[in-house]
């Protein structure tokens, strides 16, 4: 059944082709079911028992290993049907039935990132992820030129390969790949080379992905270049594939290196949370705005892995999903007021809140959760992660963690004045608020911003990996390092 | 032994031919005078059912089709029209290199012995040929070929219908127009469903 | 009498050198396409021989195998050359150069 | 899956006292269009049952451990609940209590605006956010509740949101606000790592183990927040510019309620500032400069609003004080009795510019105490008591901040302390000479000068020009409630330290270690005596200056010309809204800009860009190799497998 979240949509999508193209809304809504019917199925399917097909014996043994658990992957899985569902429902694009099978292969595509148990499984759907976005920056872009394509695709890709060759390496050195979850007592030892080497070729692919200053510069583009649908899942998941990937295996099988190079992801961290706060403050496009603001955030995701902290580590899972769901709801108002007002500067924006009221509410909210508000959950997030930094001593780098809080608070509320406050503008058109379906389509999300903020607690759960992150504290830093 | 000897010397004379031959045709007479030496030799190994397939396949198949494009490409024997030759000077270093190749074999070959006949395999001698059930028998192959290797024939059965169809496709009249990136006028494929329409 | 086998491995080399010559000097291309059948069959020859070497017969199976592909190579090489005279209306490998870069 | 919360053990009084509000906000939001006006009365009902729960519960509050529901458990250390102990139910009184009376007087005052639900609803919403953070029992739940009223506030600033000026002055309220919530995150960061809880009583339980500098760091933690949120020098500038919000939300949020939550803070964390002498010091100066800061700026403000926001910055500079000098029940007294008269004097602004159609400068007022002796009599309630004149409740509660500052061995507070009474009693004279005083300067009709007129504005008036009334009482009739604690509250505290109110409150605070000998000592009586000459004399001079009929004549000229003598320093409020540009805003925005601008695409993608021009260079160089010559190809097969058969030939030969 699990196996099912990832071939179902990837099939379905495929299949989608066979609608025919003037029957958009069939296709829609066939894509809103699948993806609330995965929902409903990872639900049901809330620590069900891992499923394996044995799949490669030699080189190194490999399965197709898929399984939920009760851990981040569960929570990630949530987020992802129920930011694509809802996506999906308000999907307005030209072409829009093969824009929708793109979207079902991306969902399949990431589903099986969060949910594979083998690191080999995980890198096929690692890659397996980028196609459909790259051709839907192909073929949705809104300039003749597929410069961002390129840049999206040649830096995911240069992350991937070092993921496969590290995928490959680790197999020859472990005789397995089917590590994912697995105690890692339970696994043999490999030498400190090349456990520093292989866990260098994950991070780096982790880093681009997350990404992590200053291997950044894809996502700004690509952010903007993205239909709103595509863009709001794509921020809202697959951004977080590099954060899990460090969670499920950095953490789990390397302690030792990620100790190791703790120092410069706290400095890559650190710099990639100012620095997306500062840049975020001057930005015109709204989708640029939200762009460096997830730099930002996704820093703060860097320092709580790397502290070690079992309470920051727990917080940056519960802001992994917290992230997943604002970005994913900034995304799609972003994409309501660009299909009204045919822009989205803020230059051009304003006054906006008098005769939308209820696209107002909808932003707000996602604003608020984004700058952090008391009782939504990207405070629950923050909070969680800066009290376990701090617990765990790192009481400077939580200062300076502090600061892009408040410059948070300055660029979302210049974003939302921006577009909803002051005076009307003339020269914007005047169209509808919201309709019943795109306040249906923002509503789940609101409401999982609202319950998450109030009781983040068994998204915090961390079953094997408090267990690796303890080990990991107990030895402090790395032989390799001192060779 | 005498046998041996004699069909290598014709195998080796026949091959230099069809290398230096200005005209195919002539090339293509010494390669049949090859084949048909090797599958003589194959009868020496015991190998009956290859060296059958050796005149059937080759003799009687590739080089008909030999024969037959050259009967299509030229008009009768003679020299094809050629251009200018843009490496004049690579038979140098191709006969270096390839001697160098030979010498680095021969060396490797006559240093290290070839092995021996495991002593529980028994084989049969020239003697046997025509025999049925022994090493090298059309029993023998086909009992190999049904069981042990059935998936890899069959794979080569697909191998040949790719070939088949590809010969097909590039043999047809139809000139492939060059393309230029992926991007094809709507227009284009609009009147082709029209063409598809109307042909209903 | 038996022949020795290397005898046959040392034919087999020099049929086989004969016919990498043939590809690398020769500019018609249905020259160089039989230079490469005669590659083939020198290296079903080591393969025969070392079959009987061995007494083993999954040689005679492979050079079965190779005779296929052979055939289907020689069909499809011959069809190319054909498409290709009938765009240059030459036969030579010297102005088929698509692959410069 | 444990979503649901968990509710063992909860007290339903408490629970009901709490989320009523929230009820009435999403009830009002939800069905806004369709209530319009009632949604006025039911948001008013919500809160009022609030306050008459708050108050039945008086008793039970008051015991040791008061009520207590437990909420929800995030994890280990992370449990949240709500407690209504003595400290807490004196603020849920107020601020559903007050809260309430300023509700049924809004219902008059945003009579004719059209959002008047939505209004109701962020009003219902604040005082669900205020009580969330006086009731939580952990520190995060205040924070929660903390960033809430933030949130309120910032709406109800930026209520009319068609203002350019007013959408400004909510979001620098709200970034302020911000700065100060996180240095209160600061606070629970140490707080949680040194005790591995949030809840404030596992915190003062072991707070007697925190090293001296962790109890300094927590303390600056908490008064960054409270500075910001009480308006504070230097994080005051936001307060006068949050007068762009309708009238009684000034009253409720910016006078009364949210702003003196730094109060609250101190005294809810009493023991650990008990226990560190520097902190209290620290505190205590800040709202001395406060205080005197709030009161020199008052002296120079011509809109009604603002001056009574300076006013408000310099009396919550005085509880900040208070509760600095360890004088708790001083400075909790103080925010209970401005709570009052800081609200009636509001409300009263409140409807002079209703009256007036919306004029706020009091040069343009003026003789009003003829036309509205009801507005005249409540303005003059509170600021008497604003005052601390004698037998009003400011008297009781400014006088025991004075006085204790000295006897807590202060003795620069306390004649700061009294120099700002006589300010005050100055400025708040002066406001009331100019507008009750004197000629009516101003140039609405006295036809209109009734008391409910309406209110001008974008959505006021029908297009007919037939206007609707508000009930007149719905407006006074608070008022003239408020009038009675602004007086009496006072006498709560007359007994000393065997009165009700420091009965009330007991051992709750501890004991503000600060007592530093008293230098200067003189009896309670001499000091206010002190006291009273000083505001006698400020009363006087507002008098000479504005309240004699003479001086008034010709009034608006001379007015004018003195707004133009006011020193530049004044005029700008010390700068300090400069210097946060310059030293904060400016730079920030610059540094973005340099980054989107020059560093990301110049430096980084350059960087990017010059891999991909080597990888172009390598390829240009591999490119001469392809000579698209079959023959060459095939000869660089032969010399690779030349190679490789010597290799492997090597391989064989040395076995």
């Amino acid at each position: 059944m699990i196996a099912a979240l990832v071939v179902v949509p990837i099939l379905a999508g495929l299949a989608l082709y066979l609608v025919p193209r003037s029957a958009e809304h069939l296709a829609k809504w066939i894509a809103v079911a699948i993806a609330f019917g995965a929902f409903a199925l990872a639900i049901s399917q809330y620590g069900a028992p891992d499923e394996s097909l044995r799949w490669l014996s030699r080189p190194f043994a490999a399965n197709f290993h898929v399984g939920l658990g009760k851990g981040p992957s569960f929570w990630i899985v949530l987020l992802l049907t129920l930011s694509t569902g809802c996506a999906l429902m308000v999907t307005r694009v030209p072409r829009a039935r093969d824009f929708i099978a793109q979207m079902l292969v991306l969902l399949g595509a990431m589903t099986g990132v969060f949910i594979a148990r083998d690191l080999l499984l995980f890198a096929l759907f690692w890659d397996l992820m980028l196609i459909p976005v790259f051709i839907t920056l192909v073929a949705w872009s809104p300039t003749k030129s597929n410069a961002t394509a390129w840049k999206y695709l040649v830096y995911n890709l240069v992350g991937g390969l070092a993921l496969l060759l590290a995928t490959a390496a680790y197999g020859i050195v472990q005789g397995t790949t089917d590590v994912i979850g697995v105690d890692p007592k339970s696994l043999a030892t490999i030498s400190d080379t090349w456990a520093l080497w292989i866990c260098l070729g994950f991070g780096f692919a982790f880093f681009i992905k997350t990404p992590v200053w200053p291997l950044h510069t894809w996502m700004p583009d690509t952010y903007a270049d993205l239909p709103a649908p595509m863009v709001a899942i794509v921020s809202a998941v697959q951004s977080k594939a590099g954060l899990y990937g460090f969670i499920v295996i950095g953490l789990a099988l390397f302690p030792g290196v990620m100790h190791a190079i703790a120092p410069v992801a706290f400095v890559l961290g650190l710099i990639a949370l100012v620095y997306g706060a500062l840049a975020a403050l001057v930005q015109d496009d709204i989708k640029r705005v939200v762009a460096y603001s997830s730099l930002s955030h996704l820093g703060l995701i860097i320092l709580a892995i790397f502290s070690f902290s079992p309470i920051a580590i727990g917080g940056a899972v519960v802001y992994i999903v917290a992230h997943g769901l604002f970005s994913a709801g900034l995304f799609m108002t972003v994409g309501e007021i660009e299909l009204r007002e045919d822009t989205r500067l803020l230059s051009r924006l304003g006054g906006l809140g008098g005769r939308n009221p209820k696209l107002a509410g909808g932003l707000t909210i996602v604003a608020l959760a984004a700058l952090g508000l008391p009782g939504l959950c990207g405070f629950a997030g923050e909070i969680l992660i800066l009290t376990g930094l701090y617990r765990a001593g790192f009481v400077w780098q939580t200062v300076v963690a502090l600061v892009p809080v408040v410059i948070a608070a300055a660029y979302m509320l210049r974003v939302f004045q921006g577009v909803m406050h002051g005076p009307e503008h003339d020269d914007l058109p005047e169209r509808e608020d919201l309709s019943l379906l795109e306040g249906l389509a923002l509503a789940p999300l609101v409401i999982a911003i609202v319950l998450l903020g109030i009781n983040p607690g068994p998204v915090t759960h961390l079953d094997t990996f408090t267990r690796s992150v303890a080990a990991a504290s107990a030895q402090s830093t790395l032989a390799i390092l001192k060779k | 032994m005498i046998l041996f000897f004699a069909l290598a010397i014709v195998l080796v004379a026949s091959a230099i031919v069809t290398i230096v031959q200005k005209s195919p045709v002539y090339s293509v007479v010494s390669l049949l005078v090859n084949f048909i030496a090797l599958a003589a030799m194959y009868f020496t190994l015991n190998a009956e059912f290859i060296g059958v397939i050796q005149i059937v396949v080759y003799t009687g198949a590739i080089l008909v089709l030999f024969v037959f494009v050259i009967a299509l490409l030229s008009s009768g024997i003679g020299p094809f029209s050629e251009g200018p030759d843009r490496l004049p000077k690579i038979l140098v270093p191709a006969l270096v290199a390839t001697l160098a190749a030979f010498g680095f074999l021969t060396y490797g070959l006559t240093r290290v012995p070839l092995g021996t006949l495991p002593a529980h395999v028994t084989t049969s001698t020239v003697g046997d040929v025509g025999k049925a059930n022994v090493f090298g028998s059309v029993g023998d192959f086909g009992a190999a070929l049904f069981t042990t290797h059935l998936l890899p024939f069959e794979v080569t059965a697909f191998i040949l219908m790719v070939a088949v169809i590809g010969v097909v496709v590039l043999g047809s009249d139809a000139t492939i127009a060059p393309t230029h990136g992926t991007h094809v006028p709507k227009k284009k494929s609009r009147e082709r469903e029209s063409i598809v329409k109307a042909a209903k | 009498m038996p022949v020795d086998i290397a005898n046959y491995i040392s034919l087999s080399t020099v049929i086989f050198f004969i016919g990498v010559i043939g590809v690398v000097t020769r500019r018609n291309p249905l020259i160089v396409l039989m230079s490469i059948e005669l590659m083939f069959n020198a290296a079903n020859l080591a393969i025969v021989a070392f079959s009987k070497l061995w007494g083993n017969n999954a040689g005679h199976i492979f050079v079965f195998l190779v005779v296929t592909v052979a055939a289907a190579e020689a069909a499809i090489g011959l069809a190319i050359v054909v498409q290709v005279f009938r765009r240059a209306k030459h036969v030579d490998l010297d102005e088929v150069a698509g692959l410069r870069g | 899956m444990n979503l649901a919360f968990a509710m063992t053990a909860a007290s339903p009084a408490l629970l009901s006292i709490w989320l009523l509000p929230l009820v009435g906000a999403i009830v009002i939001w939800t069905l806004g269009p369709q209530l319009r006006r009632n949604a006025g009365y039911l948001g008013s009902a919500f809160v009022l049952v609030s306050f008459a729960l708050a108050l039945a519960n008086f008793g039970a509050a008051g015991n040791a451990t008061g009520l207590r529901a437990p909420l929800v458990t995030w994890g280990p250390g992370f449990a949240f609940g709500l407690q209504l102990d003595a400290l807490s139910l004196l603020w849920t009184l107020v601020i559903t209590g007050v809260g309430g009376l300023i509700h049924i007087y809004s219902i008059g005052y945003m009579w004719t605006d059209r959002a008047i639900a939505r209004f109701f609803a962020y009003l219902n919403f604040f005082v669900f956010s205020m009580l969330t953070l006086v009731l939580a029992d952990n520190v995060v739940g205040l924070l929660v509740g903390w960033g809430l009223v933030g949130l309120a506030s910032y709406f109800l600033i930026g209520f009319w949101f068609y203002k350019p000026t007013a959408v400004a002055a909510a979001r620098k309220a709200f970034v302020i606000n911000v700065f100060g919530d996180i240095g209160i995150m600061f606070a629970i960061f140490a707080c949680y790592a040194a005790t591995g809880s949030i809840a404030f009583s596992d915190i003062f339980a072991k707070a007697g183990t925190f090293s001296e500098p962790l109890v300094l760091a927590i303390c600056i933690g908490l008064f960054i927040g409270a500075m910001a949120k009480s308006a504070q020098v230097p994080l005051h500038t936001w307060l006068p510019d949050a007068m762009e919000g309708p009238t009684p939300v000034s009253a409720l949020i910016h006078a009364a309620t949210m702003v003196t939550a730094g109060v609250y803070l101190i005294a809810r964390f009493a023991p650990l500032w008990n226990l560190s002498p520097t902190a209290q010091e620290m505190v205590a100066v800040v709202g001395a400069i406060t205080m005197v800061t709030g009161a020199i700026l008052g002296m120079a403000q011509w809109d009604i609003k603002r001056i009574l926001a300076c006013s408000t910055m310099s009396q919550i500079g005085y509880m900040i004080m208070g509760v600095g000098v360890g004088a708790y029940q001083a400075g909790v007294l103080h925010f209970f009795t401005h709570a009052f008269f800081k609200a009636q004097l509001f409300l009263g602004a409140g409807l002079i510019i209703h009256a007036l159609g919306d004029e706020q400068d009091v040069r343009k007022m003026g003789g009003l105490y003829r036309k509205m002796p009801f507005t005249f009599a409540a303005m003059l309630t509170g600021t008497l008591a604003i005052i601390g004149f004698p037998f009003f409740s400011g008297f009781y509660s400014k006088d025991a901040i004075i006085y204790e500052a000295l006897e807590h061995g202060h003795p620069i507070l306390f004649f700061a302390g009294a120099l700002t009474a006589g300010i005050t009693a100055y400025y708040m004279f002066r406001m009331l000479f100019v507008t009750f005083f004197g000629s009516y300067r101003g140039d609405v009709p006295d036809a209109m000068l009734a008391i409910a007129p309406p209110v001008p504005g974008a959505y006021a008036a029908h297009d007919d020009g037939h206007v609707e009334h508000a009930p007149t009482w719905l407006m006074q009739a608070p008022v003239a409630v408020l009038m009675v604690p602004t007086v009496i509250a006072g006498y709560l505290t007359i007994g000393g330290e065997s009165s009700p109110w420091y009965r009330y409150f007991g051992t709750l605070f501890g004991h503000g270690g600060n007592v530093a000998g008293v230098p200067l000592a003189i009896p309670e009586w001499a000091s206010t005596i002190f006291v009273l000459v000083l505001v006698t004399l400020g009363i006087v001079v507002a008098y000479l200056r504005y309240g004699n009929p003479p001086a008034l004549i010709g009034a608006v000229d001379r007015l004018r010309g003195e707004a133009l003598k006011m020193p530049p320093v004044l005029a700008h409020a010390f700068y300090v809204d400069a210097l946060i540009a310059t030293a904060i805003v400016r730079p920030a925005n610059a540094l973005g800009g340099a980054i989107s601008r020059y560093v990301d695409p110049h430096v980084i993608d350059a960087g990017v860009r010059d891999v991909a021009w080597v990888a172009g260079m390598l390829g240009a160089l591999f490119r001469a190799l392809q000579t698209g010559l079959v023959r060459a190809y095939a000869l660089t097969i032969v010399v690779g497998a030349a190679c490789f058969i010597a290799y492997f030939a090597y391989l064989g030969t040395a076995r």
